[in-house]
């Protein structure tokens, strides 16, 4: 079986390997828990939020789609070829006859393989924990309208993290392969630029993996309580999700071509 | 040296080959003590980025002059308007807070992580210390470093507000607690955030992965903590101890206890408990770090 | 010693004009596998390679230079991991860098000992395989390790490996798609002696069976037990290349001091201070004669006919000069 | 120039007092499990104050030993001592008194030769300015000088072997442990490397364990050689008595040498070619009697060939060392064929 995976997708199961046998997989694995630690919180006590609030706006728009996530793939993408680079056993990869675009599409799957798993698995345990928690949750306004219903929470969570997912590993596997410290560059851009200027200045929204994953969580939701300003139709959201990574990908296979690997 | 020698009168005609050569060393050898010392000096001049390139002294520096920022507001506030309501040392240590984190986020992966990479450790332990030593001598110079943010501004601040008062001298005598008081939560933090820092970067080689970690852990344990602290019920008997998951919390918690007045209303925990929880984690986190040290054997 | 051998000392400054059949290091009439055309290297402002141009017949060639000297980067720009600043590097008839089809030819043992630490030996040896499209790999595999005899440890993790491990089961990686042209930089560092000869007599029959295989290496004393040829490097420039012993010849034009123990040291002195291959003699502190001659084939005819006419017994003759230590000391001199 | 020459060689006399004196190294029955791997078998060694080579292959067990010696880990079973210090309670005191080069890459790149041998030198317990004009000496002996005040990240391999011996004797040891320490280095770097070593000992009166895998640099620099093999001890003795064999001549001709081995071969000698013969075309002839150095020279003679060199073969540490651990020696045509 692993003989299959190594046959059909050598890098990519390399990099699994590679994942595993260091301590990236159990940084992220801790951190995809967290959003179930939340939930059993919620467990605790159910008068916070309506549940479908809090797996709305406390899990994933308050903590998985603007930090979490984010940090959860910057760890895993920046690995898969920055740590090839820093210990230098980047040529043998690259000294294959093997095209380069493949290289940087079979590292991608290697990240999304490790990355998807870990922050579906995390939403579906905390969906999980916070319906068992809104079978007891007592309404306390009875207002008529009040929506209650968290199936149709769930899907749309976990395809906007899904486009999330794709779009960070890519863009950042790129920037592993142009700056050395990508990983603290990536932190600063989860902290400084999509959390602290995103909320002051609109417009540096248009170039924030974390605004498009929200449009696309907002559209799957359809629902009139959770909006999100200036938010970006599905299609076109989709269609940048898709672009940035295909770019990325090609961008990260003609680095690799140019690239002087001492 | 022959010089007196020459006959008085004639010109001294002085020359002599001197022995370059290696030379035994017959000075002290001051031992055990004098070594960790001076790992602690040496471990934080590097971390601070002295004798390194600007760009690895800049996020110190940024930090040091974000610390100040209170300091000459509060200071400013209070010189020309004296009655108006400014922060109070509660309020200063709140806001210090995150720029502590940051600064042990900082300077902590610094200590240590390059000593793994780098392949120093060997070397450090082939010489007259030991394990312990080594990990006692990195928790001294971070807490004495982080000290330079958690109690050197606050010191400031508690100088310069009695420079203000009429009578500077007896203000002095009179605030004298207030003092003591920032000592003890400058001491503590620095130790405690160190210590914490120290332990997470004890982990890797790699020191952004240290920083990445110290970060996102201050930050997801005080959501959790936040969130958890309210969704418990304020009666029930553990509910105030829950204040020691997250350090932000803690130290929220261990400002409040020291100042009564102040409007921080965490919990009703004593000042001592505050102390013991906080050496008990430092404790904690050496012992971890302890075995991280343990020879592969 | 048929075949003819060619030699290559640059003058100093001049810069001879690249022609493929007169290319220095190549035996003539032999296609050369590796060219390297007027190449430079810069970082910055700083020259790591400094036009250099020769090129690599198949059999085994050692590269020698000094730490720094360049080595390492020449063998990166040859495997199409560096870009040259400036020249061209021609393996098997196309450029090195940009075309990765050259790879199913072309195998590198680098210089740097990290591996992944997660795989172990056998793993490593097989993605190599797979990734070189190999249609057997597990038959590669097998067959890889057996070359560098690491079968017993090929099932342990590679970050368990001792220093000579690692050189092994690079080597073995390296080889396991049985490529035209090797390039080995340092494959001995680290090793202990069994583990050397094994490589040595691995390198050797690598060179026999009609490889290209170039080797970088400091131990001098090793690089004579599997280099026909050499290229020496010296500050980013070419000092040498060609066949060893004809490098020797040629340094054996200029002086060389021979020492030489006898039971009559006095007598043999004498004797050969007369001969017109000698310009100077002393003795050394162990009493034996150190002559000075700018003659060396005479001088060494000369010796034992002297001694003989004298019937002066010689225990020793051993000149300084004979070692490619001093070959490379000479020519690193200039 | 001659001066020094001079007290190059008077200098052994003077070191080496009639009355040896105490060894540096004593271990009995010193035994290390790594679980169940046996790193140390029942070891007893003992290591006069000399200049004494460490020899075997990976694995044999000689960093487990020297870890053990500098106190590092504690021995499974027997004891050791150095410069009479209990390994197993005395770490600190062996460690004031030792100095240990480790064969890894063990420099921080962003920090100056000066800046961390000084370091060193104070982690020995050494007085901060003390240890900075110790730091400038040591590396003036160890050949930095300019290059002191740089940063180690642009070092080449043997300016970094360098700083790692510099900080080894930094503060004035009476032993020092060098793992390795010409690995990786250019020819001029070793021959310096091997001359430091050597004066480290001779001038310094410094006892030095050279661990190598390189033989004739311990052939160079070492008096007394130790030779370990799994775990064990197989051979420790003054290497001038691993001795002369009496077996072998080596001669090295210029051109056809076949009518010269027709004629020895006449004359009754045994003629074999060298393993590297098709190298260097040297020929190994056994040395039956002091007959045989006026028969090969009288062959020279009367064919009019140039003797280009003659040598006696001592048994090297190679043939020690192969005859003791016992390996098949893969050199020369063994392999052959394989590809």
């Amino acid at each position: 079986m692993t003989n299959l995976f190594w046959r059909t997708f050598p890098v990519t199961t390399l990099t699994v390997r590679q994942f595993l046998g260091g301590k990236a997989v159990r940084v992220v694995v801790a951190m995809s828990a967290i959003p179930c630690l939340f939930a059993l919180i919620y467990l605790i006590n159910t008068t916070v939020a309506t549940p479908r609030d809090y797996l709305v706006e406390v899990v994933f728009r308050g903590l998985m789609a603007p930090t979490l996530l984010p940090i959860m793939v910057l760890i895993l993408a920046t690995g898969a070829l920055g740590n090839e680079v820093e210990d230098r056993t980047l040529p043998y990869l690259t000294m294959k006859p093997m095209g380069r675009l493949r290289i940087a599409f079979e590292k991608l799957l290697g990240v999304l393989v490790v990355a998807v798993p870990a922050v579906l698995a995390g939403l579906l345990a905390t969906y999980g924990i916070v319906r068992v928690a809104a079978s007891d949750y007592q309404p306390v306004f009875r207002r008529a309208a009040e929506n209650l219903d968290l199936t149709s929470v769930l899907g749309p969570m976990l395809v906007a993290a899904t486009a999330g997912v794709v779009a960070t590993a890519s863009v950042f596997l790129f920037v592993s392969l142009v700056i050395p410290r990508a990983l603290l560059v990536g932190i600063v851009y989860v902290f400084v630029w999509e959390s602290l200027l995103g909320r002051f200045l609109t417009g540096i929204r248009i170039v924030s993996i974390r605004h498009y994953v929200e449009s696309i969580f907002v559209d799957r939701l359809d629902d009139p309580a959770y909006t999100l300003d200036n938010a970006t139709g599905l299609r076109a959201a989709l269609i940048v999700v898709v672009v940035v990574s295909v770019v990325s990908v090609v961008l990260a296979a003609w680095r690799l071509r140019r690239m002087n690997l001492e | 040296m022959a010089l007196s020698e020459a006959p008085i009168g004639q010109p001294a005609r002085y020359g002599e080959v001197f022995d370059r050569g290696y030379k035994h060393y017959d000075g002290p050898q001051l031992g055990r003590g004098a070594a960790a010392w001076a790992l602690v000096r040496y471990s934080a001049k590097r971390a601070l980025g002295i004798k390194k390139s600007w760009t690895a002294k800049i996020i110190p520096i940024l930090l040091y002059v974000a610390a100040a920022f209170p300091v000459i507001l509060v200071v400013g506030i209070t010189a020309f308007a004296p009655n108006a309501e400014v922060w109070d040392y509660a309020d200063f240590f709140i806001f210090t807070f995150v720029i502590e984190g940051l600064f042990v986020a900082t300077i902590a992966p610094e200590m240590v992580c390059g000593d793994r990479r780098e392949n120093v450790l060997p070397l450090y332990f082939s010489r007259a210390i030991t394990r312990l030593d080594y990990l006692l001598a990195k928790l001294v110079a971070t807490a004495l470093l982080t000290l330079t943010i958690s109690f050197i501004p606050a010191f400031l601040l508690w100088l310069f507000l009695q420079l203000l008062a009429d009578a500077p001298l007896s203000a002095m005598g009179d605030n004298l607690d207030d003092l003591a008081r920032v000592a003890v939560a400058g001491g503590l933090i620095a130790l405690y955030l160190g210590a914490i820092g120290l332990m997470i970067s004890s982990f890797t080689g790699r020191k952004s992965v240290a920083v990445a970690v110290i970060v996102v852990a201050f930050l997801i344990t005080q959501a959790l903590g936040v969130a958890l602290f309210e969704a418990v019920d304020r009666g029930s008997a553990y509910h105030d101890y829950l204040v020691f998951l997250s350090a932000g919390q803690t130290t929220i918690g261990l400002v409040g206890a020291l100042w009564p007045d102040s409007d921080i209303d965490l919990s009703e925990l004593a000042l001592w408990t505050y102390v013991a929880v906080m050496l008990v984690v430092v404790a904690i986190c050496c012992l971890v770090m302890l075995w991280r040290y343990v020879p592969d054997e | 010693m048929s075949r003819q051998r060619r030699v290559f000392i640059p003058d100093n400054g001049h810069v001879a004009p690249l022609e493929r059949a007169n290319l220095p290091g190549v035996i003539a009439g032999r296609e050369p596998t590796i060219v390297v055309d007027h190449v430079s290297k810069w970082y910055g402002d700083v020259v790591a390679v400094s036009d250099v141009s020769f090129g690599v017949g198949p059999g085994v060639t050692g590269l020698l230079g000094p730490n720094g000297a360049g080595k390492s980067t020449i063998l990166k720009m040859m495997a199409g991991l560096l870009a040259a600043s400036s020249g061209e590097i021609t393996i098997l008839g196309g450029p090195a860098r940009g075309r990765p089809g050259v790879y199913k030819q072309l195998g590198l043992v680098p210089e740097q000992e990290s591996v992944y630490p997660y795989l172990s030996g056998r793993e490593f040896v097989r993605m190599n395989a797979i990734l070189q499209k190999l249609p057997d790999p597990a038959g590669a595999t097998e067959r890889a390790i057996g070359l560098v005899e690491m079968g017993d440890a090929a099932n342990r993790k590679m970050g368990g490996y001792s220093k000579g491990m690692r050189q092994r089961i690079k080597v073995a990686a390296c080889l396991v798609h049985d490529p035209q042209v090797v390039l080995m930089d340092e494959p001995l560092n680290g090793t202990d002696p069994v583990q050397r000869a094994g490589l040595i007599a691995l390198i050797r029959a690598l060179g026999r069976s009609g490889k290209t295989v170039l080797v970088s290496s400091h131990v001098l004393v090793e690089v004579e037990r599997f280099a026909e040829n050499i290229v020496v490097i010296v500050n980013g420039k070419l000092a040498a290349a060609g066949d060893f012993r004809a490098i020797r010849d040629k340094i054996d034009a200029h002086d060389h001091a021979v020492r030489i123990r006898t039971d009559q040291p006095r007598r043999l002195a004498a004797a050969l201070i007369a001969d017109p291959a000698t310009r100077a003699l002393r003795f050394d502190h162990e009493g034996r004669i150190v002559a000075e001659t700018d003659d060396v084939r005479a001088f060494y005819r000369a010796v034992p006919a002297a001694a003989k006419r004298y019937g002066i017994r010689l225990f020793e003759v051993q000149p300084d000069d004979e070692s490619l230590t001093s070959v490379f000391a000479y020519l690193v001199e200039r | 120039m001659i001066a020094v020459d001079e007290r190059t060689i008077a200098a052994p006399m003077s070191v080496v007092p009639e009355v040896a004196p105490p060894p540096v190294v004593e271990a009995r029955g010193l035994e290390k499990r790594y679980g169940r791997h046996l790193a140390l078998d029942r070891l007893d060694l003992t290591i006069p104050r000399a200049s004494v080579g460490l020899l075997g292959a990976n694995g044999a067990g000689k960093t487990t030993l020297l870890r053990l010696l500098l106190g590092l880990a504690k021995p499974s079973a027997g004891q050791a001592s150095v410069l009479g210090f209990d390994t197993r309670h005395q770490g600190i005191k062996i460690r004031e008194r030792v100095g240990y080069m480790p064969e890894s890459d063990c420099l921080p790149p962003g920090t100056t030769a000066a800046d961390f041998v000084g370091h060193m030198a104070e982690m020995s317990g050494l007085p901060s300015r003390a240890a900075r004009q110790r730091a400038a000496d040591v590396l003036y002996q160890v050949g930095l000088d300019e290059e002191r005040y740089r940063l180690i990240k642009g070092f080449s391999t043997g300016m970094k072997q360098r700083v790692k011996l510099a900080q080894a004797i930094v503060h004035d040891p009476d032993l020092v442990f060098l793992d390795e320490p010409t690995n990786g280095m250019d020819p001029q770097g070793r021959e310096d490397m091997l001359d430091l070593i050597a004066r480290i000992h001779r001038n310094l009166g410094i006892a030095v364990v050279v661990s190598s895998h390189i033989l004739e640099d311990i052939e160079r620099v070492c008096q007394h050689v130790v030779i370990l093999s799994g775990g064990r001890l197989v051979v420790s003795q003054p290497i001038g008595d691993l001795g002369d064999d009496g077996g072998n001549l080596l001669v090295r001709l210029d051109g056809d040498p076949g009518p010269f081995v027709a004629r020895l071969t006449a004359a009754g000698l045994h003629v074999r070619p060298s393993e590297d013969d098709d190298v260097w075309g040297e020929l190994v002839i056994r040395r039956d009697g002091d007959h045989v150095y006026d028969a090969i020279r009288d062959a020279a003679a009367d064919l009019d060939l140039p003797l280009r060199s003659l040598r006696s073969r001592s048994r090297s540490l190679e043939d020690v060392y192969l005859g003791n651990v016992g390996v098949e020696n893969g050199t020369g045509g063994a392999s052959d064929g394989a590809v």
